[in-house]
């Protein structure tokens, strides 16, 4: 070794508490909590002293009150003598309801879109972007309401109309279609439905195991169309038609009978379901365009034929791109089922906005709506972080 | 908590009104606020600053007009608003002495030839949500036995659009606010109003509970309205009837009396009232009386002289 | 940086490099005054070439004189619009069932590998043997070792495309082809986006399969790589072949002006 | 044919020929585009009969039978037997209420200046061609709001003691600021860590004067509370110091006349807020229409670029409590809709506040609205933030910046154009999103139209398609030429980074 | 590739190299016992340097030895976990001032330049002058103006840092660092990221410094470089110093097992 060594001198010590990052941060942090208890602990004193001033009392005793009000859409069993609380259950169900349907319509629209914007055929491309371009460039509270105020309300009054040969009306009562009404002897039919489906799976899953194992493919289709409707068919005609179907008819106001969907829900449904469908064909022409061409190249170099091009190397490789997006479109396609409070709609908020109005608890109630919509963010997170951890590509 | 202080370091009156029912609390052409609720405000406005202009009009939706008064951003409610005892307790109000008489009716289309409520089984029913018509639905037709489809819509305008495009075979609300829908209607002539009332529905101008003396300020307004009426004081003559040698009008109009005072007003708070509105009948009248498109015989809500039961207590 | 070196130590290792071959007077792949245009830009002029089986075929040419093209009109991953294609005795027209048939008879291995990166190596290499040739799983996964051992990287098996080095991964581009047992193997420029240590890695394997007698048609700078394995070298200008020949003739004494020119610059 | 074996060469070169008859032209772009296989061309009818279904009932509806001028409903009512066209006539009628809402008519000019001013600045900014960028941010962002704001309000606003406090409290500490960027500047001199004290003593005090109640004095004309008074002297102290400490130390000396600046703005500001500049006070009940939709979404885009940095630097922090705040914050007003939000600072805003004070009620939308997209705007920036190489940070942090000097001049410069298009995204939606306030009973554009569904002049059963496909087509240009734009920035930016 | 040449060429130009110089006996920084880790990992063990004004230090060893963290302890972009770092006199601590004090008179140049793209090379080289020196704008470009000319670029000074080669990128780098008139310099394999003509520019703008007397401590695998400017080599391995010399020495007779390897492995 070539330098010779001297004593260390010692640096200029002595260090403030004011410079050291920890201790910085620290106080920071303390700062910023004490701040915000304060700044919190100010709004509940204020809002406790506005309850006692107001002499409203607070709690969440209100939701055993008789709420005494109707529900347009009770899906679940509800009368003017049911809780305050029972209505807001019956609107959580009415917002899954909206939301579960306009989810998938939604996802199917925006799938058909989102492939045909990818279309070689001009007229289909060109179709499929002026639909996206047009939803997604407007508020979907003004689609809801031209569907309900616009389209929906000015359909003729049920009461003038020409008796329909297949049962089903479209008025501005909404839209009205024959039920099927099962007696007794129907269960066998359901049972057979049932058992068809189930033998489907696991013929789907032989085959898949033969193939596997010999290279031999076997159809699905047919056998699969003749096990889900053949089989139910043939029961229901062996237990000798247990089931009528009923027809809507005229009476003085309605249309009585059969099976009714509400124009509320008719706007709410067509309306998120185009609205957020536009957002998910962009979603999935993003996916797609991001499968590079070379993957179809190889594939098609490999002699895989289209249909299997698509489901074993693009439509796996696009998802990946496509399913955050997509939940994250979910979400917000939930989030705007609460505006069918603008058109009556008997979803969450609706139902919550009458309660607060007729009850006076306002914080409660915007406390449940909270909970509820940030609950079900949650776990849709949750699900999805997991989903796409599993999904996520191995890389060096 | 000392509303009238508040209101007169403020220099105006916060006062809420219907967002637009003809007849009670509505626009006009030129933005100016009119109607019978309307004049309400004008009338405590004019008994605490003396003048029937500091007023400060927030319109309110049925949703949002209690949270309104809790919440301070309004002094007082004059909106159609229906005097019942849960809102009297738990919403914490106070309502201030009723100034309509009212009760909810149904009004549908006369081509559906319905002449009773009782037939109206199946009917879809147009409502306001959020208020007591929504719930005296109900219970009317759960009493008598009826089914319904309640179409449920926040604001009154939109429900009377549905009831108009024939979303609704029937409208129901207060009749006072019928009368008031028919004239929206794109053919007022169709509609006919049922006979049937269904519910009491006596409307009151509210305050927050807990401040007497502003509970106090406004319940005497109105009664100072009803007793100018019941002594014959209007608009046009009570300047001359502060010379009136009756000593139940000088009570009332501060000669020789410290009510004014007393309630933190001006002495001579019920000149400024009548002056500024005129009395009770003279409100009536100008807003939903005969006279008017609206054409509300005044019935009960006469005064108890003619039958109606409009009564004030004495000012002594 | 030159490879020779390389390609001499692997094609010495591969066996006796250039050893007189019977080439088989059947004919592979033909192509008849083929004509292609992209819009109204002409790609493809009056292209002409036979291909015997066995014969090892190197193309090369500036950038853009449509080597690329040729190649993959021969798989139909581009439409020709004049003339014909032949391979393997089936004519390419529109009709989808022949380009699948010819699809499953030619390999092809690109520029820039495209492994499907959802899917193991292993399953890379068994995806197309399963569902286009039928064959039982457990058979694909013997084959795919087999040629996953050829290509030197069995170990990778069960590794993500994204998880190998790019040398590693156009190896199992390679193998992937292999595993359909094609008749014919096309090139697109297979080393030009790797590092130079991986080139060699490649070429190494490209060098194994043609000593035994796999038909190829290689798109490639690789000169050492012409040199040494090539039947034939192919020179492409503006669309047309302009000169072919044997490597040896081919690189000594070049005829056209063209290849010499392009010769000159790629040699140093 | 020309046999090509080995040893041949081309003896002339091939000239490029023009493609075969059937590959060019029209005809060909309609084979490859529309008939390239049978189930395309059967695509293709399918899709020109639903095209010309469409196109054919949008013009019969909208233009052929369509009524364009008229006094009232009779006008758009359909003849005996024939359906009803669009009712444009409506529209026009109502026209300048959509725009305006119940604004006082003679003084809606006030609207038009502060659109031309918005649009001058505001495109000036956004065209990339446009010179002095700077000054014409300072313009938009700094002076332009409290134009706006006192034209469309009218000015003539009561500031009292408490705000004072505030005010004079942040001109402190903006002295300081400026103090602090000279050279020569010591943080330990005296007279400075008097004036740093007496500034926290101001805003110590804002906040006790905010939270309690004291005597009122009146000083100056003003009412203030003996907390508050304290205050406003605390900070006026603060800045002589500041000045005195500068002129005592000559290396400073030069800059202390920039010191005085920030009193100055806020001088000026407090004069012009408070004058009568002979303009009617216009409330903002009688605000409504398309001026306040745009009033609500610029509002929010502005209070939320500000929170929406510092959110998003706040959830980057080192610091656990720090970060997981903004965690919590930014997840929990993206996971509740909006509507919601708004209730919240409908109903429940009021009871958060002691009693007796009251907010207007357009401000408590605008506060929801502004946390509410603060929030999705910190995700945006968090994104950008992300894309700025570790380099950066650490190339910063070699030359011995500070950390806000590294985030002001370094990162955020970056990463804020990086994330243009998202920004103008975010705006998109929130635009969108304003439609909502009609709900809690605001004017806007959309509300304003609905309203005109019930006015029984006007009562047909066209009057609501006729509105709502006004109002759509009014949304849709508005955000498609946003999101344009962002596309062109995205563009652009993409370039700019090439190397 | 050797760059022999070229450096022994920079060195001939900028002066007699390696003149016999005055090295203060003060120390610049120094390391005592410095340890560090990564989550478990030990990456410097027991690091000791002690490096005089003056002096010029090259680092080398194979990839993960620590050099880099090594050198980004210095001024502390790096914490080290134990053991003492001195630089010019001032102990590294967690304390905010003292590692602002000891940034501003250490300069750093990366592998990857960093320099800032949004600002102009005038303005990144005034940027931290203006607000860390506190010097007047007009003063900080003279500055800039005057290390520019050094770094002989002073004709893009207006241009962005996206609109220059590589080789100009890391000299306005230097220019940058050496804008804020640093005792010491720390270079992070400034050229490994550059393409073989640009090291040659940035190697020479080096040596110019070198000879000016700067204080240096550069992390490179130009052996050449090190040849010629270093007054001492380091070399590092798994974390620790394992051997360090003068350069000559150091070439031609390295003592330690792990030195001959790299050695014989760098030089060829
Ligand atoms: N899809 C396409 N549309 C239009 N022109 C194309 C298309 N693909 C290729 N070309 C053009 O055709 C010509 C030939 O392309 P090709 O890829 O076959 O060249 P190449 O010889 O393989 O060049 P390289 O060595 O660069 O790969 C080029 O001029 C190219 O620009
Ligand atoms: N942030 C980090 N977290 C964990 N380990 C790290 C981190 N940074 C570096 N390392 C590890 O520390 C060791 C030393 O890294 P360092 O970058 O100092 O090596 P080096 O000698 O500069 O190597 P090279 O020549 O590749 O630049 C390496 O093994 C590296 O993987
Ligand atoms: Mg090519
Ligand atoms: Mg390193």
């Amino acid at each position: 070794m070539t330098v010779d060594i001297q004593p260390l001198r010692q640096g200029r010590s002595g260090t403030s508490w004011l410079t050291n990052p920890d201790v910085r941060g620290v106080v920071i942090q303390v700062l910023l909590v004490a701040a915000l208890a304060a700044f919190g602990w100010w709004i509940v004193h204020n809002t406790v002293e506005n309850l006692r001033a107001a002499k409203i009392a607070s709690g969440f005793n209100f939701l055993n009150t008789r709420a005494g009000f109707d529900i347009s859409q009770k899906p679940i069993e509800f009368t003017p003598d049911s809780s305050y609380g029972h209505a807001i259950v019956v609107g959580i169900v009415n917002t899954l309801i909206i939301a579960v349907s306009g989810i998938v319509m939604a996802t199917i629209l925006g799938f058909l879109v989102g492939i045909g914007r990818l279309s070689q055929n001009f007229l289909i491309r060109g179709l499929s972007t002026v639909y996206v371009e047009i939803f997604r460039n407007i508020p979907p509270l003004l689609v809801i309401i031209f569907w309900y105020n616009g389209v929906l309300s000015v359909l003729a009054a049920p009461r003038n109309l020409q008796p329909s040969p297949i049962g089903v009306y479209l008025t501005n009562r909404g839209l009205q279609t024959p039920a099927i009404l099962f007696q007794p002897g129907a269960w066998a039919t359901l049972a057979a439905l049932v058992v068809g489906i189930v033998a489907v799976f696991v013929l789907a899953r032989l085959n898949r195991r033969r193939q596997m194992a010999t290279g031999e493919r076997r159809p699905l289709l047919w056998p699969a169309l003749g096990l889900v409707v053949g089989l139910p068919l043939l029961t229901f005609l062996a237990t000798g038609l247990p089931a009528t179907l009923e027809l809507p008819a005229a009476t003085r106001f309605n249309l009585v009978g059969g099976f009714q969907i509400k124009p509320e829900f008719l706007a709410m449904f067509l309306a998120l379901s185009i609205y957020t469908g536009a957002f998910i064909a962009e979603i999935v022409r993003a996916g797609i365009m991001s499968v590079s061409r070379g993957q179809t190249e190889a594939a098609a170099a490999l002699g895989l034929r289209r249909g299997q091009l698509l489901r074993l190397v693009i439509v796996p490789q696009a998802f990946r791109v496509i399913i955050p997006p997509l939940t994250s479109q979910y979400l917000n396609l939930t989030k705007n089922s609460s505006l069918g409070l603008a058109v009556g709609y008997a979803e969450l908020v609706a139902i919550g906005s009458t309660v607060l109005n007729q009850s006076g608890q306002s914080v409660e109630v915007v406390a449940i709506w909270m909970c509820v919509y940030l609950g079900i963010s949650l776990l849709t997170s949750i699900g999805m972080n997991a989903f796409n951890a599993r999904m996520a590509l191995k890389e060096r | 908590a000392a509303t009238l202080a508040d209101v007169k370091a403020r220099g105006t009156l916060r006062c809420g009104v219907n967002t637009g029912l003809p007849g009670f609390g509505s626009q006009n052409d030129k933005g100016e606020w009119q109607g019978l609720d309307v004049d309400y405000c004008k009338a405590v406005a004019a008994a605490v600053f003396g003048d029937a202009t500091k007023v400060q009009y927030v319109p309110l939706s049925a949703v949002q007009r209690f949270p309104a008064l809790q919440n301070g951003e309004v002094d007082l409610l004059a909106r159609n608003t229906t005097w019942t005892l849960s809102r009297d307790t738990a919403l914490g109000l106070d309502f201030a002495g009723v100034n309509y008489y009212d009760g909810q009716g149904f009004m549908v289309k006369k081509e559906l030839n319905v002449t009773s409520a009782l037939q109206l089984s199946g009917a879809t029913v147009c409502v306001q949500s959020g208020t007591t018509t929504e719930l005296n639905l109900a219970d009317y037709f759960r009493a008598n036995n009826m089914q319904f489809n309640p179409v449920v819509i926040e604001a009154q305008n939109d429900v009377n659009a549905a009831y108009d495009s024939g979303r609704c075979d029937v409208l129901t609300t207060d009749q006072s606010g019928l009368y008031a829908s028919r004239l929206e209607m794109s053919k007022p002539d169709d509609n006919v109003v049922l006979p049937e009332i269904i519910s009491k529905e006596p409307l009151a101008p509210a305050v927050r509970q807990g401040d007497s003396q502003w509970f106090d300020v406004v319940k005497w307004t109105h009664f100072a309205l009803l007793n100018a009426e019941e002594l014959g004081i209007t608009q046009a003559n009570v300047q001359e009837m502060t010379k009136s040698p009756n000593p139940e009008i000088q009570r009332m109009l501060g000669a020789g009396s410290t009510f004014g005072q007393d309630m933190g007003l001006s002495n001579d708070w019920v000149v400024k009232i009548v002056s500024a509105v005129g009395n009770y009948g003279e409100i009536f009248e100008r807003n939903v009386g005969s006279a008017t498109p609206l054409g509300i015989a005044r019935g009960q809500n006469a005064l108890w002289t003619k039958g109606g039961l409009q009564y004030a207590p004495p000012i002594r | 940086m030159s490879l020779e070196t390389n390609v001499e130590a692997a094609t010495a290792a591969a066996g006796a490099a250039r050893a007189p071959r019977t080439i088989s007077s059947e004919i592979a792949v033909e192509l008849v005054n083929v004509n292609k245009w992209y819009g109204e830009f002409h790609v493809l002029r009056d292209v002409n070439l036979r291909v015997r089986r066995g014969e090892r075929i190197v193309v090369c040419g500036p950038s853009g004189s449509g080597k690329s093209t040729m190649i993959r009109c021969v798989n139909r991953l581009e439409e020709h619009q004049k003339g014909q294609i032949v391979v393997d005795g089936i004519e390419l027209t529109n009709d989808l069932k022949k380009i699948d048939e010819v699809r499953r008879e030619v390999g092809m291995v690109f520029q820039h590998f495209n492994l499907f990166p959802h899917l193991t190596i292993l399953e890379n290499c068994t995806l197309a043997p399963i569902w286009v040739r039928k064959m039982p799983k457990k058979e694909a996964e013997e084959v795919a070792m087999h040629f996953l051992k050829r290509v030197r990287i069995p170990e990778q098996a069960n590794k993500y495309p994204g998880q190998l080095s790019g040398g590693q991964q156009q190896r199992v581009a390679i193998a992937r082809s292999l595993c359909m047992n094609p008749k014919v193997m096309l090139f697109d420029e297979p080393t030009s986006a790797l590092d130079p240590e991986m080139i060699k890695e490649v070429l190494d394997v490209m060098v194994g399969l043609a000593n035994e007698g796999m038909t190829m048609i290689c798109v490639t700078h690789e000169m050492a790589f012409a040199r040494q394995v090539a039947d034939r070298v192919i020179f492409m200008d503006a669309g047309q072949i302009v000169e072919q020949n044997e490597p040896e003739t081919f690189f000594r004494n070049p005829q056209h002006e063209r290849t010499k020119l392009f010769l000159s610059q790629i040699l140093h | 044919m020309e046999e090509q074996v080995a040893g041949y060469v081309a003896d002339q070169p091939k000239l490029p020929q023009p493609p075969p008859a059937r590959e060019r032209g029209l005809a060909a772009l309609a084979r490859r585009n529309l008939f390239a296989t049978p189930f395309d061309a059967a695509l293709t009818i399918v899709a020109s009969l639903l095209i010309l279904f469409i196109l054919w009932h949008v013009v019969d509806w909208a233009l052929i039978r369509a009524v364009f001028v008229g006094e009232d409903r009779t006008a758009c009512l359909p003849a005996e037997g024939q359906e009803a066209g669009a009712c444009w006539a409506f529209v026009r009628a109502r026209f300048a209420q959509f725009m305006y809402g119940q604004y006082p008519v003679d003084e809606r000019w006030r609207i038009d200046l502060t659109v031309v001013l918005l649009a001058v600045l505001g495109l000036g900014l956004a065209i990339p061609r446009v010179p002095m960028k700077r000054l014409n941010a300072v313009l938009l962002f700094a002076v332009f709001p409290f134009v706006a704001l006192v034209l469309l309000t009218g000015g003539r606003f009561e500031i009292g003691g408490t705000a004072l406090v505030l005010f004079f409290a942040v001109a402190a500490g903006a002295t300081l600021f400026v103090a602090s960027g000279h050279i020569g500047f010591r943080w330990h001199d005296p007279l400075i860590r008097a004036a740093s004290l007496l500034t926290l003593v101001a805003l110590v005090t804002w906040i006790v004067s905010y939270a309690g109640n004291f005597d009122r004095v009146i000083v100056l004309n003003q009412r203030f509370d003996t907390a508050s008074l304290v205050g406003f002297l605390a900070s006026l102290l603060a800045i002589g110091l500041t000045v005195a400490a500068s002129l005592r130390n000559p290396e400073l000396r030069g800059g202390t006349a920039s010191l005085l600046l920030p009193l100055v703005i806020l001088l000026g500001l407090l004069a012009f807020l408070t004058a009568d500049l002979g303009l009617e006070p216009v409330r903002t009940n009688f605000w409504g229409g398309l001026m306040l939709t745009l009033v609500v979404a610029l509002t929010g885009i502005a209070a939320s670029f500000p929170l929406g940095i510092l959110l998003a630097l706040g959830r980057r922090s080192k610091m656990p409590a720090v970060k997981l705040l903004c965690i919590i914050f930014i997840e929990f007003w993206r996971g509740v809709p909006l509507i919601t939000v708004l209730f919240m600072a409908q109903f429940m805003l009021p009871l958060f506040l002691p009693s007796g004070v009251t907010i207007d009620q357009l401000l408590r939308a605008l506060v929801g609205i502004s946390l509410f997209s603060a929030a999705y705007m910190a995700e945006v920036i968090r994104g950008g933030l992300q894309a700025i190489p570790k380099g950066q940070y650490e190339g910063a942090d070699s030359l011995g910046l500070r950390y806000w000097q590294k985030m002001r001049m370094i990162i955020l410069p970056q990463a804020l154009k990086l994330v243009i298009p998202g920004i103008v995204n975010t705006f998109i939606g929130l635009f969108k999103d304003t439609s909502l306030v009609s709900i809690i009973g605001l004017a806007d554009f959309l509300g304003t139209v609905r309203r005109g569904f019930s006015d029984p002049t006007w009562l047909t059963e066209q009057t609501a398609a006729s509105g709502l496909v006004f109002a759509a087509l009014l949304y849709w240009v508005f955000c498609f030429s946003m999101s344009r734009y962002s596309i062109f920035m995205e563009r652009r930016l993409d370039t700019g980074h090439k190397r």
